[in-house]
């Protein structure tokens, strides 16, 4: 690489020239700066100034630039140089459109603009220009765990799309639930006649796939590795183990039916004529492979009446079941509903729901099963009698508001889905405490528990994906449904949330889709999303190293592990480069090329700080790049006016916030620091996921030491930020301000 | 030879002597200047009206109004069914639909027309009288012999239910059909906006509940006073009737002081075009237009 | 001229909204050459128009920054914003896209620093804000507008205003003279994720839409809610600026009803619950909200946010779709019908009604070509037989973001196994 | 119970839906129903005074199987025809036709509420429209006035005085019709023997022949 030559340029544009002293910048960026080289421009962003900072780049060997312009996040296309490290000072959404223009400002606004530049120069001097990880893996083949309707499909869109698949599927044949159906719901105009579960074709697709390698009665032993350079283990019929090397994952697990063993007062396992959904569909299977009737369990006898009980266990608030809505039953009763219709218009068939569910076109379905004289009726069944050859069931009629009964011969219960997602990590983890300490008892729960294990990860934090609500592998993301929380290992279908065949269909496409992006990037050495196509990667000056554990513990995707030595050992394509390790490194040796303990380190100690007497403090912030960081900009944006006082930092996430930049900060005399971060609990909006809390829960042992510096504390800050606190946030910021007036200067000043 | 020819379908309130009687006045001088010539079925018979459903059941109904068909189709051949009430026109028209889209009620209906005698070969157009103004004149052509426009005359446009709903006039909406107020605008009157438009005024209830449609054309006529009309019009017998002879009992059983004229379109448009008072069968309203008697004598 | 690089293998997204945005990131973030095309003059479509999600209560502009900072990452994507597919020929592995490009009178010398809007006097409807607001002619679509460029509007383009803001503009950005264009590109496959259009509430008559100021809609009422919007984030009725407290959600206004739209729009139910939230957060108890529904349609995990509110006090349900909406003497709405769970009749008077207004897929009546089905409520099928047009998002069914996304993630592997396919066959 | 009652009762066993489907006009359309309720609340007497039952609840009764309570349920004559129901379900129903359909099947099968007013406004109307193929207008009124007797008739006779009066001096209202004058078909044996047919058929068609 060659040595390193340092650039500044200070833009006189959207009236930073006018606003701003920008002869004073450069000197600022030549004296304290120490850039070698250093030039003003009208209108940086322009064809010209672009060209002024290329040709700097291609001819004077400048590696290292330093942009005093506007925000990081504005005119992206103008300041694009990939081949330099690059930093921007924010002068305009961080600087003058935050200050008024008015002549007892203009000091403090200079102060605050020399400073920018001064950030941004020692900022850049810090960074490199990511090399990328040279580990990467390069196998491109993909692993479907699964062979339902899901993980078919995923395997032949993902053939489709030229990649090799290796499927496996724990039963002896493909096809899981939808085989097992006699026929679906409608997917096409005009919605009203079930159609054919479209099994049989695929399987049969799937076999003639070349591209297709399928183990049948095989499950995964163990799965170690990292994207691009996964190996898993396969258990296979014969007992064998065979190896599979592959570079991403997709778990379509399927689900469970909600055990309806749990619902005696539903007469399930009282009387035979009482089924599940699955158990109609065998019902119905078997009537058709006999050309008879569907036939009453107890006595053969032809059914006369059916009556669908819709949400049995499910929606249930009292926590004895299923809480959610399993989303499918409404359409998958209508359509079982018309197997008798279509074979007996004089077969009475009633469905019990209290709200039908039956989401864009299911409503033609919905009003075709009403047009084939299938009767719905909005009640709550409090109990179902079985009396010899039939059932009684009792429910409220919400409409006639009154408690009645129906006879039925057959009653069908709409029981719902449990997802096939292997053991709760969190539980898990609880339970391998206990074993630690306890006896023979506890050590069987965890074997038990890791039995039920889908993936048998080999990672440090667990086998499995973690689980979302009610035990889904779900994104916890609307925008992002597949942002997952194990790189390139996707959930597909009804593991990842209830859903009905043609959903299923549509989400493994798309999981196919993320698996095939994953290995293209684990290939090139680029972080997956949030922070897709960066470079850089963690690491470790082990040397250093005290083998605390706090990074393998606390990184949110389990991208570290630990060699035979005990040192963590970093899966770099697993990372997703948000610096939660190294804010969590008690030593500072965890550090990426473009953002390290230093690049903001050395910002912090870039800051001219005044004495005491001068009653300008400094008030560091630093801002989440994903909520605060914009919020800011918009504040600007919207001239929204805060302190002059205030030096921002944009960070990854306040995970990465290394505890060292507080207490450099507040031993180096400034007055106040703030944190902004997104929302964490149960709801929370952090990409990194424990990120923002993390970063919170590190800042409480601050006050440890603020005690120990004898500073207040307040003098640190924690701030939860949404994106649209655009208006807001100045105010805070404000009001913290003041705060930091009434307790007055640090003392830490000029020491 | 005038330049339009319909089978007249008067139907029983709009023959002399009965009840909308002065509708029929009017309707005849209108079509005189318009030159649309009305030919009477011969011997037509009563719709049925909705209220018979109870006793009438589906095949009768339909029957009856077979029988007009039949009648009008070997009398006036190719020529238009037109009635004037809304209730025909529902019925008519509703035994026509149901008639063309049932091969069943069809040759039921056939069987039962023999023994009269008759049978359809092809059922004529049903249409109401407004739709004739409208789509085969229009309303320019119903402007051109304006020769007295009711300048300043605020009207409220009762269009109520039967010609509105569920047929109604083609590109109109059931909850707020304008063809009413144009055709007031088009004779030179005003057409004053009021929320009870479409309110059905109880139609048959008005004998059968009479305090249940009295509450109705109430609504009807507060409206049309608290936005400013000094009178009211309708292309309905039935809403005609209801609306204005019920305004003493409404004001014993409630207290106001209704007294508002209520008139036929078609009233309007013979006085438009120069017709006088008893052309215009304004001596047939209960609740005398003094206004537009007035306006007529000029 | 605006130059657009294409080819065989690039895939064309039409459509701009978070479904487009995503299947062009997440083709390009697989190393593909990707073209964006957008109708308005900035990218994120309805969603952006949205004050918070469902369930997590969160933040559509956080996840547009991020799609937006992938995207300025992505060399990959080229992006045409108030430009419109007018025509496609040729076939799978090889369209030939024309592409109509409205002026924006604004370069790319733009930096936003605001000055021209400064300059100009005339007022326009602010289409970001439902036109619930005006904006000055020369604008900024919205805080978060990518572009970060202003857009001028055309009515001033010839008048002094067009010339103060081109005064105005230190950085020669306001070109008066731009043209509408037209660009023919090649493309190897093709997205289609137009998105949808809130159902006209007008031709529901008997809800007053047209004649009742205080009776609008829920994307209405997002931008009320929001404090980037027209009142601030206060829920002020229309008629007299009142803050509304007691506010009627009626579901299904045009959804489920075979006089309007015969599907079920899915995110309405969930809409109207999140919106009850809005309440509760502005006025605490002193809001009311009550929900007439048919069914409340909170599928799978949502079930959880229904069973919340429906603990909350000040929000009631009523089993009931509204027959008709009259106006008191003081502007107030009043709704009436029958709650149907035990024939309870009611005329009940609110603030402000809101009307949950379905989902009609923006495709519908749009010429697309002939190997595109779509099914009669508009939206595009899935078509065995189709070649290398795929449908994405709510272009395809009435659906909720999250499902929209994994829809266009879906749609974006189709497009690139098309492109694959004549990769493989090029080498 | 009349014998068409029991007959009926018995024939459909307890299916009153399929019942309701076969023998009232546009029967067929009630199972098509989803309770939203927008008939109910767009009828304008449903507000005026309570109905025992609202159309859509006619409905679910229906489904629910509950016979004695439809067939003796006042709510279909609460009825004016002013067709709202019907142009605004959001399913299609036509509302309208199918509460005059199950009124017209209860009060042939006997099981309407007796003096049902407008049942016998229908009844009366009815009579008189086809008696001379057109309505006497005077008759009928007078049928109404005295359907609960002398006494009760000229009480509402007197009432209603004005209202005749005013009709009478307007000229559209012929007391001479009272003597049977007035409008009627020439070919009237034809009218009621084409009726005495069409009831036959439909007696037929729906097996009603008691």
């Amino acid at each position: 690489m060659a040595e390193m030559k340092t650039a500044a340029y200070i833009c006189k544009g959207c009236e930073l020239g006018t606003r701003l002293d920008t002869a004073a910048l450069v000197k600022v960026a030549t004296k304290d700066g120490k850039m070698a080289v250093v030039r003003e421009h009208d209108f940086l962003c322009s064809a010209d100034g672009v060209a002024m900072i290329k040709n700097d780049i291609d001819h004077e060997g400048v590696t290292h630039i330093a942009i005093a312009a506007c925000s990081r996040r504005a005119k992206t296309e103008a300041f694009n140089f990939p081949t330099v490290a690059m930093s921007r000072g924010n002068l305009r959404e961080g600087v003058i459109w935050i200050r008024p223009d008015t002549d007892e400002a203009r000091e403090t606004t200079q102060e605050m603009a020399e400073d920018y530049v001064r950030m941004a120069c020692a900022e850049v001097k810090a960074m490199q220009v990511p090399a990328g990880n040279q580990k990467t893996g390069t196998i491109k083949t993909i692993l479907v765990v699964g062979g339902g309707i899901s993980g078919m499909t995923a395997a032949l869109e993902a053939s489709k799309a030229g990649y090799k698949v290796v499927l496996v599927e724990k039963t002896g044949a493909l096809g899981g639930w939808a085989a097992k159906l006699y026929k679906r719901v409608p997917t096409r105009e005009p919605f009203k006649a079930p159609e054919d579960s479209g099994v049989a074709d695929m399987v049969a697709r799937i076999e003639a796939d070349a591209n297709i390698k399928v183990y049948l009665n095989a499950t995964l032993a163990k799965t170690s590795g990292a994207p691009g350079r996964f190996k898993a283990e396969i258990a296979i019929e014969s007992g064998a183990i065979v190896a599979e090397d592959v570079g991403s994952i997709i778990q379509a697990s399927g689900f469970s039916l909600y055990d309806a063993n749990k619902l005696p007062h539903l007469g399930y396992g009282k009387s035979p004529n009482v089924v599940d959904q699955a158990g109609l569909e065998a019902l119905a299977k078997e009537a058709a492979a006999a050309g008879k009737p569907i036939c009453r369990p107890s006595d053969g006898k032809e059914v006369k009446s059916v009556v669908f009980v819709q949400c049995a266990g499910q929606r249930d608030s009292t926590g004895e079941h299923l809480q959610y809505c399993s989303g499918y039953c409404c359409n998958t009763s209508i359509k079982q509903a018309t197997y008798f219709k279509d074979s007996n218009p004089d077969i009475d068939t009633v469905v019990l729901f209290t709200d039908l569910r039956t989401p864009g076109n299911g409503e033609d379905f919905y009003r075709s099963a009403q047009n084939r004289g299938v009767i719905f009726s909005k009640g709550v069944v409090s109990e179902v009698v079985a009396n010899g050859n039939s059932c009684t069931v009792k429910f409220k009629d919400l409409i006639l508001n009154e408690d009645t009964a129906a006879e039925a011969d057959l009653v069908v219960l709409a029981t719902g889905a449990v997802p096939n997602s292997g053991p709760d990590l969190d539980a898990l983890a609880e339970a391998n405490r206990a074993a630690e300490s306890g006896g023979e008892e506890e050590k069987a729960k965890v074997v038990q528990m890791l039995s039920s294990s889908i993936l048998k990860l080999d990672y440090r934090q667990g086998p499995d994906m973690p689980q979302f609500k009610h035990g889904f592998n779900d994104s916890h993301f609307i925008c992002f449904p597949y942002e997952t929380r194990r790189t390139a290992i996707y959930a597909a279908g009804p593991v990842r949330r209830p859903m009905d065949i043609a959903q299923a269909m549509e989400d493994a496409t798309g999981a196919a889709m993320k698996a095939i992006q994953a290995v293209e990037n684990a290939g090139l050495g680029k972080a997956a999303h949030p922070r897709a196509g960066d470079l850089s990667f963690p690491t470790a000056r082990l040397e250093g190293c005290t083998q605390c554990k706090r990074c393998t513990v606390e990184c949110p995707f389990g991208a570290i592990d630990e060699d035979e030595k005990r040192f963590p050992l970093f899966n770099e394509s697993r990372c997703r480069r948000c610096g939660t390790c190294m804010g969590a490194c008690p030593v500072r040796v965890i550090s990426f090329e473009n953002y390290s303990v230093n690049t903001v380190g050395a910002q912090i100690k870039a800051v001219d700080v005044p004495d005491e007497f001068s009653e300008k403090p400094r008030i560091l912030v630093l801002a989440c790049e994903n909520d605060a960081y914009p919020a800011l900009d918009m504040a600007g944006l919207n001239r929204h006016e805060y302190d002059p006082f205030v030096r921002v930092i944009p960070v990854r996430c306040l995970g990465s916030v290394n505890t060292v930049w507080i207490t450099d900060a507040l031993n180096g005399g400034y007055d106040g620091v703030m944190l902004m971060g997104c929302k964490h609990g149960e709801d929370y909006q952090c990409h990194f996921v424990k990120g923002s809390e993390l970063g919170r829960y590190r800042m409480s042992k601050v006050y440890d030491t603020l005690k120990s510096m004898n500073l207040e504390k307040d003098r640190l800050m924690d701030l939860e930020v949404a994106i649209t606190d655009i208006a807001t946030l100045p105010q805070k910021i404000n009001d913290y301000a003041a705060r930091v007036k009434e307790m007055g200067m640090s003392p830490f000043k000029d020491l | 030879m005038a330049r339009k020819e319909y089978a007249f379908y008067p139907g029983c309130s709009s023959q002399k002597g009965a009840s909308a009687s002065n509708y029929l006045v009017s309707v005849e001088s209108m079509c005189k200047t318009l030159d649309i010539k009305m030919t009477e079925i011969p011997d037509w018979n009563c719709c049925g009206a909705s209220v018979s459903y109870a006793e009438a059941g589906e095949l009768p109904r339909h029957v009856m109004n077979a029988r007009n068909f039949a009648l009008a189709e070997s009398n006036l051949p190719g020529q238009d069914i037109v009635a004037t009430c809304a209730a025909c026109w529902l019925g008519a028209r509703e035994s026509k639909e149901r008639l063309e889209h049932s091969d069943r009620l069809m040759a039921d209906t056939q069987e039962a027309l023999k023994e009269a005698g008759l049978n359809i070969k092809v059922i004529p157009e049903v249409r109401h009288m407004v739709e004739v103004l409208i789509e085969d004149l229009g309303y320019d052509e119903l402007k051109k012999p304006v020769k007295k426009p009711l300048d300043g005359m605020k009207f409220a446009g009762y269009v109520g239910c039967q010609t509105n709903r569920p047929f109604g006039i083609a590109g109109e909406s059931f909850e707020n059909p304008m063809y009413l107020d144009k055709l007031i605008e088009t004779v030179g009157g005003e057409a004053v906006k009021y929320d009870q438009k479409v309110t059905c005024c109880g139609g048959a209830l008005a004998f059968s509940e009479p305090e249940k449609a009295q509450a109705q054309i109430k609504d009807i006529i507060e409206s049309a006073y608290d936005n400013g009309a000094e009178m009211i019009v309708t292309p309905c017998p039935l809403c005609q009737a209801n609306v204005e002879v019920y305004q003493g009992q409404i004001n014993k059983r409630y207290g106001t002081k209704f007294d508002i004229p209520v008139l036929y379109y078609s009233q309007l448009m013979t006085l438009a075009y120069g017709g006088s008072a008893k052309e215009a069968g304004l001596n047939g309203n209960v609740v005398r237009a003094r206004k537009l008697e007035e306006f007529a004598g000029k | 001229m605006t130059s657009v690089v294409a080819t065989n293998q690039t895939i064309l997204v039409v459509g701009g909204g978070i479904s487009g945005m995503t299947a062009a990131l997440e083709a390009a973030e697989t190393g593909k050459q990707v073209v964006l095309v957008e109708r308005n003059p900035y990218l994120g479509g309805r969603t952006v128009q949205l004050y918070r999600y469902f369930p997590k209560m969160c933040h559509p502009t956080c996840g547009l920054e991020i799609n937006l900072r992938r995207l300025k990452a992505n060399p990959r994507i080229q992006v045409l914003t108030l430009a419109e597919v007018t025509g496609i020929s040729g076939e799978k592995g090889n369209y030939s896209v024309s592409v109509k490009l409205k002026p924006r009178f604004v370069n790319e010398n733009c930096t936003a620093c605001g000055e021209c809007g400064k300059a100009v006097k005339a007022e326009v409807d602010d289409a970001y804000n439902y036109n619930l607001g005006k904006v000055k002619a020369a604008y900024l679509p919205s805080t978060f507008a990518y572009p970060q460029r202003y857009v001028i509007d055309p009515s001033i383009v010839g008048t002094a205003d067009g010339e103060a803001a081109k005064a105005a503009c230190k950085y020669n950005a306001v070109d008066l003279d731009m043209q509408e264009e037209t660009l023919t590109l090649n493309a190897g496959a093709i997205v289609w994720a137009t998105g949808w259009k809130p159902y006209d509430a007008e031709k529901i008559v008997y809800y007053g839409y047209d004649r009742f100021p205080n009776v609008i809609t829920n994307v209405e009422f997002e931008r009320l809610a929001d404090p980037h919007g027209p009142t601030g984030g206060r829920i002020l009725r229309p008629s007299d600026g009142k803050e509304a407290k007691n506010i009627a959600f009626i579901q299904c206004a045009g959804s489920r009803d075979e006089n309007h739209l015969r599907h079920c729009s899915r995110f309405c139910c969930m809409g109207s619950l999140k919106q009850t939230h809005y309440v509760q957060e502005k006025y605490g108890d002193e809001g009311k909200s009550t929900i007439y529904y048919i069914d409340i349609r909170a599928i799978d995990r949502f079930e959880d946010f229904y069973q919340k509110v429906q603990a909350n006090p000040n929000v009631s349900f009523v089993k009931s779709k509204v027959a008709r909406i009259t106006e008191d003497k003081d502007g107030n709405p009043v709704c009436n019908g029958v709650n149907t769970e035990g024939y309870i009749r009611y005329a009940n008077t609110h603030d402000l009604v809101v009307l949950a207004v379905g989902m009609e897929p923006e495709v519908k009546g749009v010429s697309i070509p002939a190997e595109v089905m779509s099914d009669s409520s508009g939206f595009i099928m899935a078509d065995p037989a189709n070649a290398g047009i795929f449908g994405a998002g709510c272009a395809t069914n009435a659906l909720d973001v999250n499902r929209a996304v994994q829809s266009a993630t879906a749609a974006a592997l189709r497009a690139i196994q098309v492109v694959n396919k004549v990769a493989r066959a090029e080498v | 119970m009349s014998d068409l009652n029991s007959q009926m009762a018995d024939r459909y066993k307890n299916n009153f839906l399929k019942e309701i489907e076969e023998q009232a006009e546009m029967g067929e359309w009630v199972k098509m129903c989803m309770q939203c309720g927008l008939c109910s609340g767009s009828c304008p007497t449903n507000f005026h005074s309570g109905w025992d039952h609202p159309p859509q609840e006619i409905f679910m009764m229906i489904r629910a199987g509950k016979r004695e309570e439809v067939l003796n349920a006042n709510g279909m004559y609460m009825c004016t025809s002013c067709y709202n129901c019907y142009v605004r379900c959001p399913r299609k129903v036509p509302v309208t036709h199918v509460m005059h359909g199950i009124a017209e099947y209860a009060y042939k099968i006997g099981r309407a509420p007796k003096n049902q007013p407008t049942m016998h406004l229908s009844k009366t109307f009815w009579t008189n429209a086809t008696k001379y193929g057109r309505v006497n207008e005077v008759q009928l009124t007078q049928s109404l006035y005295f359907k609960d007797g002398i006494a009760a008739g000229i009480k509402k006779g007197l009432e209603m005085k004005d209202v005749a009066l005013g009709l009478v001096k307007a000229g559209r209202l012929n007391p001479l019709e009272a003597l049977g004058m007035g409008h009627k078909c020439k070919d009237v044996n034809g009218i009621r023997k084409m009726l005495a047919k069409a009831y036959e058929l439909e007696a037929k068609r729906k097996g009603r022949s008691a």
